[in-house]
């Protein structure tokens, strides 16, 4: 029993003008189920509103049309204004008679005839409206922070520091991410070691920041402000709370000739480690790969030295599972490794090393404290060429997008080279010098200008060893294509940026979506650049592509404000305009077959599998289910289901069904 | 009325076809079109089928159409006004080409609609098609007429039954009722007098395949049978078979709305769909396949003989034919006689 | 098939499954599903060239499920909609077992459906000739021409759904057209109802329907309504690539590519 | 006799035609006056069976209009769209359904001026194609007596 | 233009009574004067109700042939029709036809004790037959109604039950389920069937009628045999799906039996003859 007002605004002028308001209120009046109707001045000032709260008390309308603006405009206004009243918000709809016929219609019947129509729609539309009720979902007030990079240290300090607790895990034994390994950052040369230790200390020490380092994400479940993670604590083969980080064992370590990861190869570690010496936690770690005990059975030594008993072989992975109301991605990147380019001989000639290697070899704290020396020999490099874009930008054989970083930290490191070897030459292979930034093409032609690098605008084909010297072939596309051979010392390439590898996995694990690259995809390229599809999850740094740092900083800021702003409420409260799958009572239970097309069809992974079982507990059916917290209202799985089993509240099937026979018939 | 017995030459039929049509009727005649007949508003004489041994569908559209308006609505001020449909408006009809199975099929179905209530709408429409009923002098391993009391010459159920008399030869033709009369009266020189009428040599052979009464009688103790279960796994449970069947009458009563006014329609249904007697609760009183098939069999062999009189079944064979998964219904029957209960 | 019907006894008496869905002799020289659940029956089995019905439409039937473990002789048709149904999770390695015919009559038994689909994905989905060149003659036509064929084909249509009953694909318990809140196509079959029926059906196969001709061989009236599947086939090999059914789910038409091309679009 | 008035539906979807139609509003552009928008969440939601709906009930041409790749508010769901109504479009040219008379196209939130002129270029060409009577024709069956085969 | 079985009567809704969640009962007016002196019906019959455009559903008219000038419908919402025929105001015109199918053989039970029991939604089927043997209150000696539902929110004709629960010549017992009850109910707590055992109403010259969902059924019939029923004292109604209400359009059939026509009022010895396929 239908019992709807319809309320006709003028708007002024606004719509009066072309639509002859009383003749739209006075035909609705003699729809069927039409309790009320009127037309009125201003229907969203106060007076206006008050029309409508004491009609739907006077008259006790089960459903209002406003006949107004865009309900873009004043939707939340009359819906307000009816659940004042007392009637469910959601029984109110709004008929466009502004934006979209008075005022791009010429006065005449035609567009009064419109009018009609658009009121007529949506009367018969709220006749299948239903009350709905704003979904109320609770808040964790934790979140997980995946990734210790500069990324991740920036939102959870950030998130840590409004108040609310985070769990940052790491994967390595210490946190830092390659920020740590950088040697000084561009544009201002200071020291990266120097800005970010402190933070890496902050964070060990913040009371609301729980860290795990050597620590992976297992598994996530729930969705936001409700998520479960488990947490896989890999063993680190030492009571963490017993050591005290003396370094007893380190030094007795009998494996002393393992390639160092954080000195990029250039250095060595032993079997029990520190990844460096600022590192948080300072505390080691056994590598049981290389460690002699757990191949051979025996040795032991560290057990030996170490003055806290501390040392524990049989440790095993530990899975934790915490509860989290919001996640930050902030995996990072890696550099893809050269060697898809045989012709520049990377791991056939020593001396042909990558960025991050260089940043080694720069860095006071890397294997040559500072040093430019090549590895080969340990000789100063005279001559030394930088490629740009090895990798970045070719569909061939790399990746076809531009890694962003590489043109800034070759000028840095150029710089840095003519800065430490006074009278080394130095030259830059580059296709296009990509300096955006605040200070970033300063620095590039300070590097030029100042410096003396030789930027040089083409290609290399080649790169062979000849007497003991790397020849460099390449082109000037600048001086005609004119072949230019290099006999360098040193080549350093600036290889691409990519995806970690297994970010596909983890993306799978989260339920977030990822780009061709695999970098994890943003809601919206544009205005949601730190969201994912996921409601809950949040991204920060280069996880999503490649970012230098002041923009990772800015991008995990940025999280760690969403995340306060979801945290800054107690219960998450959202539209009810979500899917829902159909329940019958038994045997049918639902329409649904269970064919989960939706799940693939969902951009929000919002459809999960339901087991309905009969009384005696045994498996009748799988059918889909919509996890409301995860739903975002598209309703694109409405449409593809072809039972109809799935419908979307505020649009169901018969709510548009009607719309459209409510327009082209007569009522 | 005793049955006369006329000739009509072959090239007659041509000439009385267009007399009919002068005379405003509208004629529904077998064509053929993707490799299957079927009843057709025919406009005109040639490409008429005869070649066929039955069409693919039954010819019970004429007087029980898929789907047919019962009434017109329209909602106004003062109220809601509805409107019967106007018999008036039937058109008269010649059925043409109908095979004696069919046309007995007519009577099956006319019990249905008139055992309890009197169905007007189908016996308006009825009066108005006369029967041009044709003689089989062929058959195939589905044709069963001879097992269920019908033969390839009965006159049952037909207004005019025409046999060919020979391959390219002239035709009897029976004037058999009343109606016949009054179109043999339009074209009463084309239905010529003479002594040398043969019909039964000329008329198809199909053998005897089973007797209905016993099936009857076994199947009053058959309903329990595993053999139902056994025959119909492999029934897919579409409508084809109720479809092309001359005496299906299951029937759906559906509105169809269109703003203020619309109709009501009645349109064919078939017992062997399986939402076709779910309760609205998700109950099912016939859940599975086995069931549905049983009542297919047992509502033309057992229930209609005990309600109706009538058999609901004429032996022609079609919904094997129609079948897409071979269930033939005379090997079922054949099946049944022979299983000892 | 002596292979066939020495493995059905085989799985039969040792009880790997409870029921094989094959082929034997039916009636007037027509071949038809048989559901051998004792070994004996397994000596009617047969396979040859008129075997066409596709099996796969049993494996989603109740009535068949509820026997238990199956196994199926599968022709190529057969399955690839296994492999469809099984990425609908329809069917799985536990509830079913196939026994493959090769195109060159060849049995062989899959230890489950990733061989299975290894095996389907050898051969390309293809539309035979008659019906290339029916869908040539049809696209040369004018709309309007078109508009004319398919009134006067469809229309004959009464809706007996047999074309739905015997699709493997069609196994959902509720049907569009038995949902009647709102009534999307109307149960009549008049012209409308025909017409709409025809094109919702070809929708919702289109990227699941694997061109067997199931639904036209099931037709009692020949209608050629298995161009619409080919039609629907054809244009989704062109707009997105060679198509199979595959375990791995992704559907054709609940994914999409960023860069999926049309020239329609304003 | 009075000209013909085509009835044009237009589906789009809330968050950049619907919201693009509003922007034509407030510009004060003018456009013709044939067209009713159905607002959907986005074009993901769109129904290809309310197309049909659409004609079976008497409209002469549809406007189906949502996000430009990639600017859909839910990410994909006019990618989802794309794909269906590349195949349901093909279907509808196969069966012979007049193609000329659905109209798809993206219009941004800032494409006012695309709205009004998307409109107007339908308008006009569904004003040169006439009433859709071929479809009308068929849906009209309540109007008919019989169906025969 | 002759008669046509499918033409409903034009009804209006004089008043709509809300029972219960989703239940409702119209008391339905004829339009045309002169169907209300034609029409004629028994405790027992039902008739196809419809909402023009939506479609036509099957139920039992609900209030007794002895009150005349309306006839009264009890319908949930549960499909279709019932969902629009519950979006009907007062005053909207709606279709009826009927009366179809037998009829309680309320004649036979002259000098009889009755004993209704009803669950759920299938008490307006027999409240028909309950206010038809208590406007002829003489015919009959003791009357016992038993009526049990899910929850107390779930228990159609509340005014009447407290009519009949005021009466003195009625023994009335209401039952809801277990957790069903509200803080004041003063009813029974338990299903019908056990309610039924531990009543025991003497099956000596008495007449049970049950109805109810197929559930309670099952589990009533074995509680009054044990009571001394007979099979042949017990009723009940079979509720098929039907569309035409006369016998033709083939939904409703029970083996050879038409419910249409045959029921819907059938004797426990009548059911048992049946086919289980209802």
């Amino acid at each position: 029993m239908s019992k709807i007002g319809v309320f006709v605004c003028h708007c002024g002028e606004n719509i009066s003008a072309t639509v002859d308001c009383a003749k739209v209120a006075e035909t609705a009046g003699n729809y069927d189920g039409v309790a009320f109707s009127v037309d009125y001045k201003y229907m969203c000032s106060d007076p206006g509103q008050n029309l409508i709260k004491s009609a739907i008390k006077e008259k006790g309308l089960t459903g209002v049309v406003v006949a107004s603006c865009s309900p873009r405009m004043h939707e939340p206004t009359f819906r307000k204004a009816c659940a004042e009243a007392g009637l469910n918000p959601f029984m109110c709809e709004m008929a466009n008679l502004r934006e979209h016929c008075s005022w791009v219609h010429e006065k005449g019947e035609a567009t009064t005839e419109k009018a009609i129509d658009l009121v007529r729609i949506l009367v018969e539309k709220v006749k299948y409206n239903h009350s709905l009720n704003e979904i109320k979902v609770p808040v964790t007030k934790t979140a997980l922070v995946i990734g210790g990079g500069i990324a991740g240290i920036q939102a959870s300090l950030d998130i840590a520091n409004t108040g609310h607790k985070v769990i940052l895990i790491e994967k390595d034994p210490s946190i830092g991410g390659h920020m740590s390994q950088l040697s000084e950052t561009f544009p201002t040369l200071d020291c990266s070691q120097c800005i970010l230790t402190p933070r890496m200390v902050e964070v060990a020490q913040h009371p609301n920041i729980t860290l795990y380092t050597y620590a992976e994400l297992e598994s996530l479940e729930g969705f936001i402000g409700n998520f479960k993670a488990k947490i896989r604590r890999k063993s680190k083969s030492i009571d963490e709370k017993l050591c005290t980080g003396c370094g007893q064992c380190t030094t007795k370590c009998p494996v002393k000739k393992i390639p160092s990861e954080f000195n990029e190869g250039l250095g060595k570690r032993t079997a029990i480690y520190v990844p460096f010496p600022q590192a948080v936690p300072n505390k080691p770690v056994i590598d049981r790969i290389n460690c002699t005990y757990y191949i051979k059975g025996k040795c032991k030594v560290c057990e030996i030295v170490c003055p806290t008993k501390a040392i524990r072989f049989d440790q095993e992975d530990q899975i934790m599972e915490v509860e989290v109301g919001a996640i930050v991605i902030a995996t990072g990147f890696t550099v893809k490794q050269p060697d898809f380019f045989p012709e520049y001989g990377y791991g056939k000639y020593p001396d042909v090393i990558t960025g991050l290697q260089f940043e080694r070899l720069a860095s006071a704290s890397g294997p040559t404290l500072g040093e430019i020396r090549r590895p080969s020999d340990d000789k100063v490099p005279e001559k030394i060429v930088f490629l740009a874009c090895a990798g970045s930008r070719d569909p061939a054989k790399g990746i076809p997008y531009c890694s962003k970083i590489c043109c800034m930290y070759i000028a840095k490191h150029a710089m840095l080279y003519q800065h430490k070897v006074h009278g080394g030459k130095s030259y830059v292979f580059y296709m296009d010098i990509r300096a955006g930034g605040k200070q970033y093409e300063e620095f590039v032609r300070r590097a030029i200008e100042d410096d003396g690098v030789n930027y040089v605008r083409g290609r290399v084909s080649r790169i062979y060893e000849k007497n003991g010297k790397l020849i460099v072939n390449g082109v000037d596309t600048l001086l005609n294509a004119m072949p230019v051979e290099i006999e360098a010392d040193m080549v350093v390439l600036a290889t691409a940026g990519i995806a970690n590898e297994g970010a596909e996995e983890l993306a799978q694990k989260l339920h977030i979506s990822y780009d061709p690259y695999k970098f994890f995809a943003e809601a919206h390229p544009k205005l949601k650049p730190v969201e994912t599809n996921t409601a809950g999850i949040f991204l920060a740094g280069a996880c999503q592509a490649p970012r230098d740092i002041p923009e990772s900083v800015a991008m995990a800021s940025g999280a760690a404000v969403k995340v306060a702003g979801l945290f800054s409420q107690d219960e998450l409260t959202r539209e009810p305009i979500i899917a829902v799958v159909n329940r019958q009572a038994p045997p049918v239970y639902s329409s649904c077959v269970g064919c989960f097309l939706c799940v693939s069809a969902c951009p929000y992974q919002a459809i999960e599998k339901e087991e309905i079982k009969n009384r005696n507990g045994e498996l009748i059916k799988l059918i889909a289910k919509v996890n409301p917290g995860l739903c975002q209202g598209c309703g694109t799985c409405v449409a593809f289901c072809r039972t109809k089993s799935i419908d979307i509240q505020g649009y169901t099937h018969e709510q548009m069904y009607t719309e459209v026979m409510a327009l082209l018939n007569e009522y | 009325m005793n049955i006369d017995k006329r000739l009509v030459r072959k090239d007659s039929l041509e000439k009385l076809f267009d007399i009919l049509k002068q005379n405003s009727k509208t004629i529904y005649a077998p064509f053929s079109k993707n490799g299957k007949t079927s009843f057709m508003d025919a406009k005109s004489f040639a490409g008429i089928s005869t070649g066929h041994i039955q069409t693919s569908e039954s010819s019970k559209d004429i007087a029980f159409p898929r789907a047919e308006k019962i009434l017109d609505y329209s909602k106004n001020k003062e109220g809601m006004s509805v409107k019967g449909i106007d018999f008036a408006d039937i058109p008269e009809v010649v059925l043409w080409g109908v095979r004696p199975c069919d046309a007995i099929g007519i009577g099956e179905l006319s019990s249905i609609f008139n055992w309890d209530y009197k169905d007007e709408i189908y016996n308006n429409r009825l009066s108005k098609v006369t029967v041009f009923g044709f003689s089989c002098n062929k058959s195939d391993e589905y044709c069963f007429c001879t097992s269920v009391g019908g033969n390839p010459g009965n006159t049952a159920g037909s207004d005019i039954l025409f046999t060919r008399m020979g391959e390219d030869g002239d035709y009897l033709a029976e004037i058999i009722t009343e109606k016949g009369l009054t179109v043999v009266s339009l074209a009463q020189n084309l239905f010529e007098k003479s002594e040398t009428l043969e019909r039964e040599k000329f008329l198809a052979e199909v053998p005897v395949r089973f007797n209905h009464e016993e099936i009857r009688k076994k199947l009053d103790k058959f309903f329990e049978s595993k053999e139902w279960i056994e025959e119909s796994l492999r029934c897919l449970g579409c409508g084809a078979c109720a479809y092309v069947c001359p005496t299906c009458a299951c029937f759906d009563i559906q509105d169809e709305a269109h703003g203020k006014k619309g109709s009501r329609v009645r349109c064919w249904d078939s017992c062997g769909f399986s939402h076709f007697t779910v309760h609205t609760s998700g109950h099912n009183p016939r859940g599975v396949q086995s069931a549905r098939w049983r009542q297919r069999i047992m509502h033309k062999f057992s229930y209609m003989p005990e309600r109706l009189s009538v058999y609901g079944c004429t032996g022609c064979g079609r919904c094997s034919r129609a079948c897409p998964v071979d269930m033939n219904i005379l090997e079922h029957l054949i099946s049944i006689q022979e299983v000892t209960v | 098939m002596v292979d066939l019907i020495k493995r059905a006894k085989e799985l039969i008496e040792t009880s790997v499954v409870k029921v094989l869905i094959g082929y034997e002799q039916g009636t007037a020289n027509k071949t038809r599903a048989l559901f051998v659940e004792k070994a004996d029956d397994a000596d009617r089995l047969i396979f040859d060239s008129r075997c066409v019905q596709n099996l796969a439409a049993y494996v989603t039937k109740k009535e068949v499920k509820e026997k238990g473990k199956m196994a199926i002789a599968a022709t190529l048709p057969v399955m690839r909609s296994i492999i469809q149904l099984a990425s609908e999770f329809q069917v799985n390695d536990n509830n079913l077992l196939v026994l493959g015919i090769t195109p060159e009559s060849k049995l062989i038994e899959f230890a489950n459906l990733v061989e299975v689909e290894t095996f389907v994905h050898k051969y390309e989905i293809e539309i035979d000739a008659r019906n290339k060149e029916m869908l040539d003659k049809l696209e040369k036509m004018t709309q309007a021409e078109r508009w004319k064929f398919w009134m006067d084909e469809l229309s004959p249509c009464f809706k007996c759904y047999a074309c739905r009953a015997a699709c493997p694909m069609c196994y959902c318990s509720r049907c569009t057209v038995d949902f009647n809140q709102p009534q999307w196509i109307p149960v009549p079959s008049h012209e409308l109802g025909n017409l709409e029926w025809h094109i919702m059906r070809a929708i919702h196969l289109t990227g699941r329907c694997i061109d067997c001709d199931a639904c036209y061989n099931a037709c009692p009236l020949s209608i050629p309504i298995n161009l619409l599947t080919k039609k629907m086939l054809a244009d989704a090999k062109e707009h997105f690539g060679a198509y199979q059914p595959s375990l791995k789910g992704d559907h054709l038409m609940s994914t999409y590519k960023p860069d999926d091309k049309e020239n329609f679009i304003q | 006799m009075a000209e013909f008035e085509p009835k044009i539906v237009a589906f789009v979807c809330n968050w950049c035609t619907y919201a693009g139609a509003d922007l034509t509003g407030t510009s004060r552009i003018k456009y013709a006056s044939n067209v009713r928008i159905i607002r959907f969440p986005c074009t993901g939601r769109i129904d290809y069976m309310l197309l049909l709906k659409a004609f079976d009930e008497g409209a002469d041409g549809i406007i189906v209009s949502g996000c430009h790749p990639n600017d859909c508010h839910y990410t994909s769901g006019n990618f989802h769209a794309r794909r269906r109504w590349i195949m349901f479009r093909s279907l509808c040219d196969f069966t012979g359904i007049n193609t000329e008379r659905i109209k798809f196209s993206w219009v941004s939130a800032a494409e006012g001026a695309k709205w009004a002129a998307i409109v107007n270029a339908t308008v006009t060409s569904i004003r040169e194609l006439g009433p859709y009577t071929e479809y009308k024709k068929v849906a009209k069956y309540p109007e008919k007596e019989v169906t025969h085969g | 233009m002759m008669d046509n079985l499918y033409m409903p009567y034009l009804m209006r809704i004089d008043r709509i009574t809300y029972e219960a969640p989703g239940v409702k009962t119209f008391m339905l007016k004829f339009v045309n004067e002169a169907d209300q002196e034609k029409f004629s019906y028994k405790a027992g019959q039902f008739g196809e109700y419809s909402v023009y455009g939506v479609g036509e559903s099957t139920f039992c008219i609900a209030s007794p042939p002895t009150r005349k000038g309306y006839i009264e419908c009890t319908f949930r919402q549960t499909g279709k029709v019932t969902n629009a025929l519950s979006d009907c105001e007062e005053g909207s015109i709606i279709g009826f036809r009927g009366p179809y199918g037998n009829v309680f053989p309320i004649e036979e039970w002259k000098g009889k004790n009755l004993l209704f029991i009803a669950g759920g939604i299938a008490l307006p089927p027999m409240r028909c037959v309950i206010w038809n043997a208590l406007d002829l209150r003489d015919n009959f000696k003791d009357v016992t109604i038993i009526y049990g539902a899910r929850t107390v929110k779930d228990l159609v004709y509340k005014d009447e039950l407290k009519d009949w629960e005021l009466r003195k010549d009625v023994k009335l017992v209401t039952t809801v389920d277990p957790d069903g009850e509200s803080p004041d109910w003063k009813g029974e707590i338990g299903f019908v069937p056990t309610i039924v055992e531990k009543i025991a109403p003497s099956s000596k010259g008495t007449i049970a009628i049950v109805c109810g969902p197929p559930v309670m059924i099952k589990y009533t019939f074995p509680v009054l045999a044990k009571l001394g029923f007979t099979d042949e004292s017990i009723y009940t109604t079979l509720e098929n799906r039907m569309k035409c209400g006369f016998g033709k359009c083939g939904r409703c059939n029970v083996g050879k039996v038409y419910v249409c026509k045959d029921g819907p009022v059938f004797t426990l010895a009548q059911l048992k003859e049946l086919p289980d396929e209802y």
